[in-house]
């Protein structure tokens, strides 16, 4: 069987871009494309955001269909291991600098999911969240802010949640494996063999 | 209505000829005099119902099907002082306008009981559902496994009263279950 | 002795000696020189050639066999040689009998006999070596394809042979020269009449259809070039099918004028030239769609060389001279990339075994050599600007436009969108997506088969930046000049193209884009499970790639076409002759001897009054 | 493969039919569409296509399962409101209000004429932005956008009352057995809503335009994802989707509850059963909406209580109803809404088993619509059965 | 010799042709938020964009043709650039012909085609699968208009064109090729692969297709490409139809104009699937164009 590589995300070098970096920031901070993956109840509140009365196409920011074009995931909600599998690939498959916003209480504790059997407690666990927005469900006003945050640790560098996964990649991959069981990937997806 | 005592459904079997005379009372009566097993009772204005043994549930859900014309669900109760699955069959007629609750009982230890997917295609997902979540096994349906859940949670069948919720996410979730606390036992949020 | 009997008959006696030696390694040296030696003694006259044709005549048991190796000639010649010599290259990688270099080799000196000869004799009989080796190619490999080719062949043969006689019994004469002489004098005396010459021209049009493979002749071109050797394949399609667009020359060289004279004008255009166009337009389309909708990828080429040889027939047909430099361009641009793209194909079946798309993929990585040389056939097919496709297709169009021949120009431009569609479902289904887990170990094609492919992939460059080189010599059998410009450019009254600036802008732009690339993050290779599948994960097992009716859409806007099909209306044709064969048996077959000699003897007076009256 | 998640039965029927035997197959390739996919939010169809034609579609739902009937088992009856309403997104009053209803019924209360006034006006209100919302999916779907940003922007003004009204914008734990939570803000508040009721219906003409009466939606639509009446009784299809296959069937007329029965309103029905009959009904629904909130608005809120006046509701958590089970219904935008709640009596409910309407519509057939469909069909049936994948996976 | 001229105004055209696609590129984002009642991303958006996805430090490869195939693909779209005479810049265009044009124009699909195929996709593989096949149904009527026009004027040359139009009057005030102009707008919606024939990349069917696996410099390579090639499609439209241009600014109020038409089409109309835009396109349009081109003759 292929071994389904995840391994060769952390074994690329980095390029560093010193002479141009200051104009690569800003443009990043400019045009953040959102991966379109709504992962929970809060997906419902990225219509307005995109439309006339929040339009946050006006700061560059749009929701782009494909996640190897993405620099922001919006985790929008709760996530339950099913769908935590598809954000674990689907993050895996941008490509940095990636930023992670999460969104709603749910993914920083569970929220209002506390003790369900099927809601991931503790996001940061599997993933690097850079900026977390409290409140079920949060305002677009309030996304907005958590946004304009996230631009704002774009320009000074502190979201930095790409580095992280690139430096702590055993330990991330130990929690997800010890979430899912190992070799989760290759199970899931054969899950399908038989019905076609 | 208690379901929990015997006696009363007892007392249901005596008034069975106490129908009323109105729309559904006569709807109760027709189906009645098809199938003389089951029993049947008018709860209120568009909605009866029917209690039947599982034996002949299927037999019973097919004679149905000609008036109640639509499954709009299957819920299960698990009754776990008495050992029991109630499954509720939620009809809906679409030409009388009347609801009917089909409730059968199954015993909770090797639940098993014929599918309707013959009478209702549309069975296949409730019984993958119920199956799912309360491990009861409709025979004759194909698609019956993991179907929303994940296969850790899928083996306990969650929705049984005896899975133990806030174990199962201590023991998954470890130190992010940060607001549980063992030695509290209720919890009133 | 004369060198035109050893650019001739040299194929031949290598043939029946690597067959009479059928050793590895004899075979293939003999087989390799007899293909090398016509080329060679071509390129040796070609200073001959260009101050006057060089004549031969052979005389064969009282008949007089005339050849000349005119500009023309020598041209086509050059053409069939050069396909040949790959053709022989890949032989050698694909073949393992004496038979395949008997009959390949057969046909080559077949179809350099066409070209050279120069009377309906030595025509016809060399076309008939050609038509038999190449049927006893297909032979080997699929009888009923084989069948098809030979009924259809034996038509043409016939419709040649009648013409033929028809021609001599009004001319007296089988030499091109006397013929070509008497019918322009005809016009005046009128002897032949508007029925006998239409009739005329659709025997000798039906007799090199069947060759060229014009729609609706064309039933038999996809069986038999998928059903024989590939390497083979290159030839045939490349330089045999040139044969039947030889003919459609020949028509106008020898009864042009007359067809002119009794025909007429049709808005302006030749009328008979306005039939060949149409023909040429349909083939075009009809072949090019079918080609997309093809799943094995030697149907594929084979609906795709009807459809580039329908290019050759257009731009005949267009009537002018600049109609007849594109289309001479396209016999030699078709000839290599088409020659390329079936030696490809050689490769492909010869390491992996399989011939249809459904099961191929991701072949890209292992033979890489192979790829490259699909990838310039496949842009000098699809007419990208630096390739020698690109500057035939653009002569063609000029001239379709120029002639006011708007229609028949869109059906080019349709075509060229078609031909983007096929070569990319090439692509698609042999180099690229997932490899199926059997091809794991193909390896890269045998070095001859790879010289092969280099043979024919340096012209299609080189004369895609130079193509005023063969433009130039066009202009010589033209005696005009048609196609202006110098090595690079190439000038029409109308239009200009500049190969050269065109190479130099592309380059500079891939520069740019380069720079920029490597400007960028250094790539890291991933494989195709970690690639976009909606978050979902996959493995090998799944199937990922289009592998079986990859253009159904369109099948589904063309279902009200696709409904009608010629191959199908030939069966039912062949089915209801059956059957009225039957019924005729039974009246007139009675086993009787006598009566066979009186039908006879019948037969022969009906011709003869006929031919006398 | 070994502990591969298929039942036995399953295993001996792909043996059978030669399933496992090649690692590829090769006639057919598979398509996983979904859940990071523009078309479907959370939902997964695992498409086993051939060219462009569906040959077997599978549906993997699951992505929002949070185990809601658990959690509601472990709540008591009034907290379980801000739970349940998180069931349906778009239109999160209805399952407030499936289970209030329940409830009700169960207690045997009697809720004040100025709670189902404020309550029917909520269910209308909602149905109309998730109208809206429906409006912008369903353009992106085909690629429209701009009808879908109007829309969205229309539905902001609804989102403005709603918070008034309620304090929340999507999620609103408003309705709750007994009543509503809180009293209408004011005559201003019902003023703005006329107004914007005015506004939307004035909007109606451009939707028509641009969407509803357009060359190129009635050609993706037309013909596209058909399905018969008998086939849409068989499973349980409901809402509009069952009414454009010519069954006359809407909770609000049929099951009537609230003030729908004095109120005026047509139940359109088309017999084609194709997208373009769900679209166009849908449509139609709308206008309806918009007029029966104009109607209440005419009616106006009848004065008295908004709660009902009960010592038990003094104690919240310890509520407790008597033994019994319900079953209430309500028409969603989407379909027939139901809950059934099963009471033992103590402060927490026994049982509460919610039915969602795509839970029919939005698995078995899905897949049977998606049969030999085009590719480019998938968000268009998907969209025009309006599937909302919180209702399968709870 | 080495015409400096000839550089300077190749570099200065090349600068100027890319800065102003991406702001073309803007200026639709921009006009289709207007329309949708919002206020829309600044003009020079897509730059932010293309430097951002330049930026990444990260990047995924397929192959070698991966790479290749944008390369390819911005090359050619220098290329068709440098043989469109840009208002008073001849550039190369008496070099060659509309035949070369319109092909040069082309073979950047073929470059995306490519590097899209090699990532073995499926999503990738049905983006293909229609670009090819939008190619192959638009490929008629786009060729019946140029036919028209070649007929009208007579000649293959660009510049002729453009300097007959100077003299008689624009193509479009001819019948005509106003008949011929109407069906290479309706192409020209599916070069600039806007609705309703945005089948190629349709996000809500295949997510993108064909451009579904690329990012990082791929797409910026690819978006650069997607510049050139706007300004380059514009501003054939306006020699073609709109009689060409004497200055830059001419020339750029011509191609606003054209990009204006295109944006309102797109905005008020859905995609059609695949088939349906091979029948429309060989229905209504091939016969406008048939009729275009009988009346040139």
């Amino acid at each position: 069987m292929s071994e389904i590589g995840n391994d060769g995300v952390i074994s690329y070098e980095l390029k560093e871009f010193k002479l141009f970096e200051p104009l690569f920031k800003w443009a990043r901070k400019k045009s953040l494309w959102i991966v379109a993956f709504c992962t929970g109840c809060g997906g419902i509140e990225i219509p307005p955001l995109a439309t006339a009365r929040y339009d946050f196409e006006r700061f560059g920011i749009m929701p782009n269909p494909s996640p190897r074009m993405g620099d922001l995931f919006l985790i929008t909600g709760y996530v339950t291991p099913k769908t935590l599998k598809r954000i674990i690939i689907t993050y895996e498959m941008m490509q940095d600098p990636k930023y992670i916003l999460a969104h709603g209480s749910c993914p920083i504790n569970g929220g209002v999911y506390w003790d369900s059997y099927n809601v991931v407690k503790q996001l940061d666990r599997y993933i690097p969240v850079d900026v977390a927005i409290a409140g079920c469900m949060p305002r677009p006003e309030a996304v907005m802010d958590g946004i304009m945050e996230m631009m704002r640790r774009i320009e000074d560098g502190t979201a930095d949640g790409w580095k992280r996964y690139r430096e702590n990649y055993e330990y991330y991959r130990r929690n997800q494996d010890e979430l899912f069981g190992e070799g989760w990937r290759e199970k899931e997806a054969r899950r399908w063999l038989a019905w076609i | 209505m208690d379901m929990n005592e015997k006696n009363v459904e007892e007392k249901v079997e005596e008034s069975r000829p106490e129908l009323p005379d109105t729309r559904e009372g006569r709807l109760v009566k027709a189906l009645i005099e098809k199938a003389p097993y089951a029993e049947g009772s008018v709860r209120r204005e568009r909605r009866v119902e029917f209690r039947v043994s599982v034996e002949r549930i299927h037999e019973f859900l097919e004679l149905a099907s000609e008036t109640f014309e639509m499954l709009m669900q299957i819920s299960v109760v698990d009754w776990i002082k008495e050992g029991e699955f109630e499954l509720v069959y939620q009809l809906w007629s679409v030409s009388e306008s009347v609801h009917a609750f089909v409730r059968t009982r199954i015993p909770r230890e090797n639940a098993k009981l014929p599918t309707v997917m013959d009478v209702w295609p549309v069975a296949e997902t409730y019984e993958r559902e119920a199956h799912e979540f309360f491990g009861i096994i409709f025979e004759g349906n194909p698609r019956l496994g993991p179907f929303i859940l994940e296969e850790r949670e899928y083996k306990k069948h969650p929705l049984r009263k005896d899975f133990n919720m806030l174990g199962h996410v201590k023991a998954i979730y470890g130190e992010d279950f940060d607001r549980y606390d063992e030695s509290k036992t209720n919890y009133v949020i | 002795m004369n060198e035109i009997l050893i650019i001739l008959f040299t194929p031949l006696l290598a043939g029946v000696l690597a067959w009479a030696f059928d050793f590895r390694g004899v075979r293939e040296v003999i087989g390799l020189i007899g293909a090398a030696v016509p080329l060679a003694y071509l390129v040796k006259l070609y200073p001959a050639v260009i101050e006057k044709p060089v004549d031969y005549a052979l005389t064969v048991g009282g008949f007089t066999l005339q050849f000349q190796l005119g500009t023309m000639s020598w041209y086509f010649a050059a053409v069939a040689s050069l396909v040949g010599l790959a053709m022989a290259f890949g032989l050698v990688a694909t073949s393992r009998s004496g038979y395949d270099w008997l009959f390949a080799l057969m046909s080559f000196t077949g179809v350099l006999g066409v070209f050279l000869s120069q009377d309906f004799i030595g025509f016809f009989l060399l076309w008939e070596l050609m038509t038999f080796a190449s049927f006893m190619m297909v032979l080997k490999r699929n009888r009923h394809e084989s069948l098809k080719y030979f009924v259809l062949s034996v038509i043409g043969a016939y419709a040649m042979l009648l013409a033929i006689g028809i021609l001599y019994a009004r001319t007296g004469a089988l030499d091109f020269e006397t013929i070509r002489q008497a019918l322009i004098i005809d016009v005046s005396l009128g002897t032949i009449g508007k029925g006998e010459t239409i009739l005329l021209f659709t025997l000798f049009l039906t007799a090199f259809g069947v060759k060229a493979g014009a729609v609706p002749l064309h039933v038999w071109a996809p069986g038999a070039y998928s059903e024989t050797d590939q390497s083979y394949t290159a030839f045939f399609s490349g330089a045999l099918s040139k044969a039947g667009v030889y003919g459609i020359l020949l028509i106008y060289m020898l009864m042009g004028y007359k067809l002119y004279a009794e025909l007429g004008t049709f808005h302006g255009h030749l009328t008979f030239a306005y039939v060949i166009a149409w023909i040429g337009a349909i083939t075009v389309v009809v072949a090019s769609f079918l080609a997309v909708l093809q799943e094995d990828i030697r149907k594929l080429f084979a609906y795709s060389s009807v459809g580039q040889v329908g290019y050759i027939l257009l731009a005949f047909g267009v009537g002018s001279p600049l109609g007849f430099a594109g289309g001479l361009f396209h016999v030699l641009s078709h000839a290599i990339f088409k020659g390329l793209f079936w030696l490809v194909t050689a490769a492909i079946i010869l390491q992996t075994g399989r011939t249809r798309f459904r099961d191929m993929g991701g072949l890209a990585e292992k033979m890489p050599f192979t790829f490259a040389m699909g990838l310039i056939a496949v842009l000098s097919l699809a007419g990208i600007p630096p390739m020698a496709g690109f500057a035939s297709k653009w002569l063609i169009y000029e001239a379709a436009i120029q002639a006011h021949m708007p229609l028949v120009a869109g059906a080019i431009f349709l075509g060229s969108g078609l031909a983007f569609a096929y070569v990319v479902r090439f692509l698609y289904g042999v180099w690229f997506g997932q490899r199926p887990s059997e091809l794991e170990d193909v390896k890269e094609a045998p070095l001859p088969l790879l010289l092969a492919m280099t043979i024919l992939a340096i012209p299609n460059l080189v004369f895609g930046v130079a193509p005023g080189v063969v433009t130039g010599y066009i202009n010589r059998i033209l005696m005009g000049d048609v196609v202006g410009g110098d090595y690079y450019r190439l000038v029409t009254q109308t239009g200009t193209y500049n190969a050269l600036l065109v190479s130099t802008a592309l380059v500079i732009g891939l520069a740019i884009a380069g720079l920029v690339y490597l400007y960028g993050a250094k790539a890291r290779r991933v494989p195709v499970t970690d690639t976009y599948q909606s978050g979902n994960p996959v493995t090998e097992e799944f199937n990922l790639s289009i592998r079986r009716n990859f253009y159904r859409p369109l099948a589904e806007a063309l279902e009200f076409w696709l409904r009608y099909s010629w191959d199908r209306f030939y069966e039912r044709l062949a089915k209801l002759s059956e059957d009225f064969a039957d019924a005729l048996r039974q009246a007139f077959y009675n086993g009787n001897v006598q009566s066979y000699s009186w039908y006879l003897a019948i037969v022969l007076l009906i011709l003869a009054l006929w031919g006398v009256l | 493969m070994a502990d591969l998640e298929v039942p036995n039965e399953l295993r001996r029927e792909a043996k059978e039919h030669d399933m496992y035997l090649h690692p590829i197959d090769r006639d057919t390739y598979e398509l996983f569409f979904g859940p990071q996919h523009m078309a479907t939010e959370n939902f997964s169809i695992i498409l086993k296509m051939d060219g462009n034609r569906i040959e077997k579609a599978i549906v993997n739902p699951g992505f929002l399962h949070r185990g809601f009937e658990k959690l509601a088992e472990g709540r008591p009856y009034f907290t379980n409101i801000a739970l349940l309403l998180r069931i349906c997104v778009p239109e999160s009053d209805v399952p407030e209000n499936i289970y209030s209803m329940a409830v009700d019924e169960i207690v045997g209360w009697e809720v004040p004429e100025r709670a189902i006034w404020i309550r029917t006006t909520v269910l209308e209100m909602a149905r109309v932005s998730a109208w809206m919302f429906w409006i912008m999916g369903f353009g992106n779907e085909i690629g429209l956008y701009t009808p879908g940003q109007w829309a969205a922007a229309y539905r902001e003004r609804f989102m403005r009352l709603y918070e008034e009204l309620t304090g929340g914008r999507v999620y609103h734990i408003y309705t709750v057995p007994g009543g509503v939570r809180r009293d209408i803000p004011g005559d201003r508040w019902l003023r703005q809503l006329r107004d914007t009721v005015e506004y939307v219906k004035g909007k109606m003409k451009d939707f028509d335009e641009i969407l509803f009466d357009n060359y190129i939606t009635f050609e993706r639509t037309e013909g596209v994802g058909v399905m018969d009446k008998r086939f849409a009784l068989k499973h349980a299809v409901t809402g509009p989707n069952l009414r454009a296959t010519g069954v006359p069937y809407d909770v609000r007329k049929d099951d009537p509850y609230y003030l729908y029965d004095q109120l005026d309103f047509e139940v359109p029905v088309l017999k084609e059963g194709d997208s373009l009959a769900r679209v166009l009904i849908r449509r139609y629904e709308l206008e309806q909406d918009l007029y029966i909130l104009e109607q209440l608005l005419d009616m106006g809120p009848p004065s008295g209580p908004y709660m009902v006046q009960d010592a038990r509701l003094k104690a919240l958590p310890r509520f407790k109803p008597p033994k019994g089970d319900a079953y209430a219904h309500v028409e969603s935008t989407k379909g027939d809404f139901g809950a059934y709640v099963v009471s033992d009596g103590s402060h927490k409910p026994y049982r509460v088993h919610v039915r969602g309407p795509s839970q029919s519509h939005g698995v078995t057939v899905l897949e049977e619509l998606l049969k030999g469909a085009r590719l480019a069909d998938v968000p268009v049936i998907l969209k025009t059965l309006d599937n909302c994948p919180p209702d399968i996976d709870r | 010799m080495i015409d400096w001229k000839l550089i300077l105004e190749v570099i200065g055209i090349l600068l100027y042709a890319t800065f102003m696609g991406f702001i073309f590129m803007g200026i639709e984002r921009k006009a289709m938020a207007r329309i949708q009642r919002r206020v829309g991303p600044p003009l020079y958006q897509p730059i932010i964009d293309t430097l951002k996805l330049l930026g990444k430090k990260e990047s995924i490869s397929h192959g070698f043709i991966y790479d290749f195939g944008p390369v390819f693909a911005l090359g050619a779209s220098i290329a068709a650039l440098l043989f469109i005479p840009i208002a008073n810049f001849q550039l190369f265009s008496s070099n060659a012909d509309l035949i070369v044009v319109a092909y040069l124009l082309e073979v950047p699909m073929l470059g995306i085609m490519l590097g899209a195929m090699s990532s073995g996709n499926p999503f990738s593989a049905v983006g293909v699968q229609r670009g090819l096949l939008t190619m192959v149904a638009m490929q008629l009527p786009y060729g019946l208009a140029l036919i028209a026009l070649i007929q009208h004027w007579g000649t293959f040359k660009l510049s002729e064109i453009v300097a007959l139009q100077g003299a008689q009057g624009w193509s479009v005030t001819v019948p005509a090729l106003l008949i011929a102009m109407i069906v290479f707008d309706i192409v020209f919606q599916a070069m600039l692969g806007l609705e309703p024939f945005d089948i190629i990349t349709a996000p809500a069917e295949i997510s993108m297709g064909p451009m579904v696996e690329y990012g990082g410099k791929h797409a910026a390579i690819l978006f650069t490409q997607h510049a050139v090639q706007i300004f380059a499609e514009t501003a054939f439209f306006a020699v073609l139809f709109l009689g060409g241009a004497s200055n830059l600014l001419e020339l750029l109020i011509k191609q606003i104009a054209v990009l204006f038409i295109a944006i309102f089409v797109a905005s008020i109309y859905p995609r059609f699937t695949i088939d349906q835009a091979a029948k429309f396109f060989w229905k209504w349009p091939t016969i406008l164009g048939i009729i275009a081109v009988l009346l040139t003759v």
